[in-house]
């Protein structure tokens, strides 16, 4: 983990309103593992405040890459960035996927911007020489298919491409109809997605790991900011940031 | 050599820059983005008996130049800390401030006493901001009687320095400041949270799970800084300044009116090395300003108090 | 057909959003800016008997989103505002309220009978942020038994609506709206500014004249919806919802916790018209969430209240 | 006096931390004066919250100019601006320079970024058909000398380029060595310097208007935050958005 001023390599529009930014940071680009994410801090002025995080999505010689979607100030002012700016960046942080033992065959579930880290994911998984099944929303399938995607699979709920339902149907279905030995599923994507994968992975009592999102503040462990109501803990929360964001799915409460 | 350190009470600390409670986690989270040992010390997150949960989430919400927070003093438990976290902290070569919280008086006394033969403890702050379960939940902090009292049951307790966190959340936080000052306190810090809240217009619903939250960050310092001011006016303990305090201005700015020692809150998390770059940048201004001891800044505002008596007419 | 308007006791305002006193001058100013007609009606600058001159400059300062004033309340004075003033606004097809200021209760007395038989006056707002030349100058409005006397001894002078406006520099500001609505009291205003400071560092200064002033501006919204939450907790009367509104969204979270209505105060120096930007803006939200009657947003805050007890454990 | 959404046409650094800032805008160019200005929100946030005000420096071809160092936030982000930008702009503001009658010759007095609305006075001085004679603090010369200006004295306090000494010396002694038939003072600049250049236009009872700068609120008279203290006003207080910023020397008790 280090806070360093990177410098912005390149900024673009990969979908509308949807951008991936890569800024130069070897010890970040070489830190990396998946799930895990960077905190960077937008603008030099005080408002707005806090810095924003954003999952680590893939690592190329010496760069790293965000991908976001412009909902807010903060994406906004991100997403205006220029090669040669600098940027404040504090990573890479949290507690990344465990994608190297316990499964032959990996299950990648992502919804919306839940696409973000799943090149970095394959790349490690392949990596470990893993098989690879992966499930995607179609709004970003654009800009990640022509990456290392692998038996990829689309959802639309309208049908308008790829498959009709939604990606956790696709998945289900899926499972009902090929058999899979020795799955785990890594789920990454907006709350309800997250709960529906998390309901089929516990029936169909496949291993699960989902990446939580979640307010933060410091990203580090220091505010007590991201909680996550856990089951069995020793505790009743864990913090997202630090002990997350990638999390047993059966081991949080998913809030509703 | 600019003289940093400042002394209370029997301790001395080697600057006037700390890092503030529930803001700098329990000091060895940050380890790899900040030299604490450049700072004057650490105020741990608030300890109760017990360990805490704290509320459920959200817990934080960003503010226009602030934010608002409601961890709910989620915290380890005093035994916990003693035995998981004091030990690295004993290592540091900076001041250890413990900050306790409870939820009746006897368990502000339990906490401390279960601290006080420990190594490694250099001082207390005591959080005021607490709901008095005796009393319904309501915070001793905004009741001058119960602080005062806090603070005469803690202080026959221990030689350690006892430092009295103020709430901002009063009419007259000075008559606070006078009370712990007469029950022995040897300092007070100001100030804690704002009460404040947030609607998501969306949803229609709170923005934070307690409805309302503490505010902090930049957008309080106004606040803050006119509080110090008030409490160094009326008392003569020293002043621990806080309030969005973001660069070596807005240190100084503390400084002037009046705080013997500032620490850093909100401002950690955004950029961890902040406190030292403050610590640093005060010893800077201490040159080029040709002052031998950062105390000569200490309540060195230019101010014409006629004036402001004007205030109330604003 | 949306319903915009709502009624204070014998008065109907065309809508529920209007702009602030002392931040729209005596409404004059900016007709060719703002067309006053769109809004629920004008607060005026405060008001005495006599003119006032104001603090001397320094009076402004920028702060983290927000700002410090010290006006020191400079008027024209009530009589020279009843004869060159409210000609113009009586031509106005809005809400006239005239705040009135005065360092004594009788002077209150005095600059309301001088107003209550001239045509154009809709309504007062009594401004209790003054300080009350008896008391050595300390404010009125952190009082609660001279607030509530000021409004006792206002209310059989008038059958019009009397408006208490509140400052948030109290602990329990619940307790003064509650003092106040007993005291006859038609509303209450919340908040006006919250006291807070700001320092040059290079010359040692104050950054205002009179070292303290009234801090503004979205910074203190979360303050202020606190405050606004916590007495429309606690009384029957109207609320007027104050503090940092600058987005249909901000004047919005303001009715959720329970305001009747809102003022736009300092976001009229960045944005003369936004007060109407912000009428028009509430219309449309109603019509895209199907509601009849904006009042029907008044409130309707979907928040767990038992959570809401946690808040002492920030 | 309007607010608009003007177009910035070109923003160009005249010389170090100088920048002159043009945008379109048919109605402030008609009807700007000589010592009005402009208040302009230079980003579309609420840090930082309050326009910031600037003199009218030159209208030209519907556009108006205004000059301006950047000495914090809110220079340094308006510095930043790019031909084709809007930016939100109320004006013209306050009372000008009396520019019409009651002299023959101008004596113009410009110290530091006093000189921004120098180039618009002169130009209506033209059109009035009035004698100039311009007195200007050196750094900014290089600008405005290509400008219209007039009969142009330059001064340096070490005499480095133009002539040494402060402007106000410069004026001092071209009085004394010339005969100045039905002059006027046109002044702007540091409050020191127009101090001096107050008590110089007392002692040789020539009519002198300055223009002031304070701290600003609103610029339109709604905060009452820009007084400053007259002698033998109605009031102890006029206010430097409406009644000013142009002043007789006469008028005003200058702060210290
Ligand atoms: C560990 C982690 C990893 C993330 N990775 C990505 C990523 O790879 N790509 C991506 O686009 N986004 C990611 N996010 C979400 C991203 O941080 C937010 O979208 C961003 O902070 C919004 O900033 P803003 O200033 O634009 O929006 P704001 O103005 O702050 O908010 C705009 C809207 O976005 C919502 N929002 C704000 N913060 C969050 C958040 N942390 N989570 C969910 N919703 C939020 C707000 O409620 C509001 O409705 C991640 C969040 C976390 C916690
Ligand atoms: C009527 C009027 C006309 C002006 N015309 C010009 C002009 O043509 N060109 C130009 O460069 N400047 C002009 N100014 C000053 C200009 O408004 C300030 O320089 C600007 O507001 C500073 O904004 P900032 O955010 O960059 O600085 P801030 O961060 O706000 O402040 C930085 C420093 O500048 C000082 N400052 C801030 N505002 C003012 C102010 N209003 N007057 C003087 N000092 C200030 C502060 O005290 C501080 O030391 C004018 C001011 C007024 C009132
Ligand atoms: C997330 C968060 C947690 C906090 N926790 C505590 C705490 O446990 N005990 C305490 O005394 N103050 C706590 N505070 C208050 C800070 O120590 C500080 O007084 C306040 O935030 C104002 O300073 P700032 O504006 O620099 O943050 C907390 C503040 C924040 C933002
Ligand atoms: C420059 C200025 C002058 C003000 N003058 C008055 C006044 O004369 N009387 C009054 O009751 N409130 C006065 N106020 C307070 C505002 O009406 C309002 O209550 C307060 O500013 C909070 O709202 P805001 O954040 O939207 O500005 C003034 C505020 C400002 C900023
Ligand atoms: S974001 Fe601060 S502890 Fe997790
Ligand atoms: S700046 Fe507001 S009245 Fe002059």
């Amino acid at each position: 983990m280090l806070q360093e001023q990177a410098i912005v390599e390149e900024c673009r529009e990969i979908a509308e309103g949807i951008y991936a930014l890569r800024f130069r940071s070897p010890l970040i680009a070489k830190q990396a593992r998946p799930g895990q994410f960077v905190n960077i801090r937008v603008d030099e002025g005080i408002d707005p405040l806090l810095r924003r995080p954003f999952s680590v999505s893939r690592t190329v010689d010496g760069t790293a890459e965000v991908v976001f979607n412009v909902v807010g100030v903060g994406t906004r002012i991100l997403s205006e960035k220029r090669a040669g700016e600098f940027l404040d960046i504090l990573g890479p942080l949290g507690h990344p996927w465990e994608y190297t033992t316990g499964f032959d065959i990996a299950l990648i579930v992502a919804g919306g911007l839940g696409v973000a880290p799943v090149p970095i994911l394959t790349d490690f998984l392949l990596r470990e020489e893993k098989n690879i099944i992966t499930f995607l929303g179609a709004r970003t399938s654009s800009w990640v298919a022509p990456l290392n995607m692998k038996n990829l699979h689309i959802a639309t709920e309208d049908g308008s491409k790829g498959l009709r339902g939604t990606v956790v149907e696709l998945v289900s279905d899926y499972l009902s109809s090929h058999n899979v030995e020795r799955p785990k599923i890594f789920g990454c994507g907006p709350t309800r997605m997250m709960k529906a994968l998390s309901d089929l992975a516990i029936s169909k009592d496949i291993p699960c790991e989902l990446l939580l999102e979640g307010e933060m503040a410091c990203g580090i462990g220091i505010c007590q900011g991201c909680p996550v109501e856990v089951v069995n803990g020793e505790k009743r929360y864990e913090l997202i940031c630090t002990q997350g964001p990638a999390f047993d799915c059966r081991h949080i409460i998913l809030p509703s | 050599m600019i003289k940093t350190s400042f002394k209370l009470r029997n301790v001395e600390f080697k600057n006037r820059v700390f890092v503030a409670s529930g803001t700098f986690g329990y000091g060895d989270e940050a380890k790899d983005l900040v030299d604490v040992n450049k700072l004057g010390g650490i105020v741990t997150k608030s300890l109760s008996w017990k360990p805490r949960d704290g509320n459920p989430p959200p817990r934080i919400v960003e503010t226009p130049s602030g934010m608002l927070n409601s961890i709910g003093l989620a915290n380890i438990g005093v035994k916990k800390f003693i035995a998981d976290k004091l030990p690295y902290l004993r290592t540091l070569d900076t001041g250890i401030i413990v900050n306790i919280a409870a939820s009746s008086v006897q368990e502000y006394c339990d906490v401390l006493q279960e601290l006080d033969d420990k190594e490694g403890v250099d001082a207390y702050e005591i959080n005021v901001s607490c709901p008095n379960v005796k009393e319904g939940g309501l915070s001793f902090g905004t009741d001058c009687d119960m602080t005062k009292e806090i603070t005469e049951r803690l202080r026959p307790l221990t030689a350690k320095p006892l430092i009295i966190k103020l709430t901002p959340n009063v009419t007259h936080i000075s008559d606070f400041a006078r009370a712990v000052e007469e029950a022995g306190a040897d300092a007070v810090s100001v100030i804690n949270t704002v009460v404040g809240m947030a609607v998501d217009v969306k949803t229609k619903k709170p923005k934070l799970s307690t409805v309302t939250g503490g505010l902090s960050g930049p957008a309080i310092k106004p606040i803050a800084l006119a509080k110090v001011y008030e409490v160094a006016q009326a008392v003569k303990i020293p002043v621990f300044g806080i309030g969005g305090i973001s660069s070596v201005e807005d240190a100084l700015e503390f400084l002037l009116v009046g705080a013997s020692a500032v620490q850093v809150g909100t401002l950690n998390f955004v950029d961890p090395a902040l406190s030292v770059k403050i610590a640093e940048g005060l010893v800077q201004h201490a040159e080029q300003n040709k002052l031998s001891d950062i105390g000569q800044l200490v309540g060195a505002l230019d101010a014409n108090v006629e004036f402001s008596v004007l205030q109330s007419w604003l």
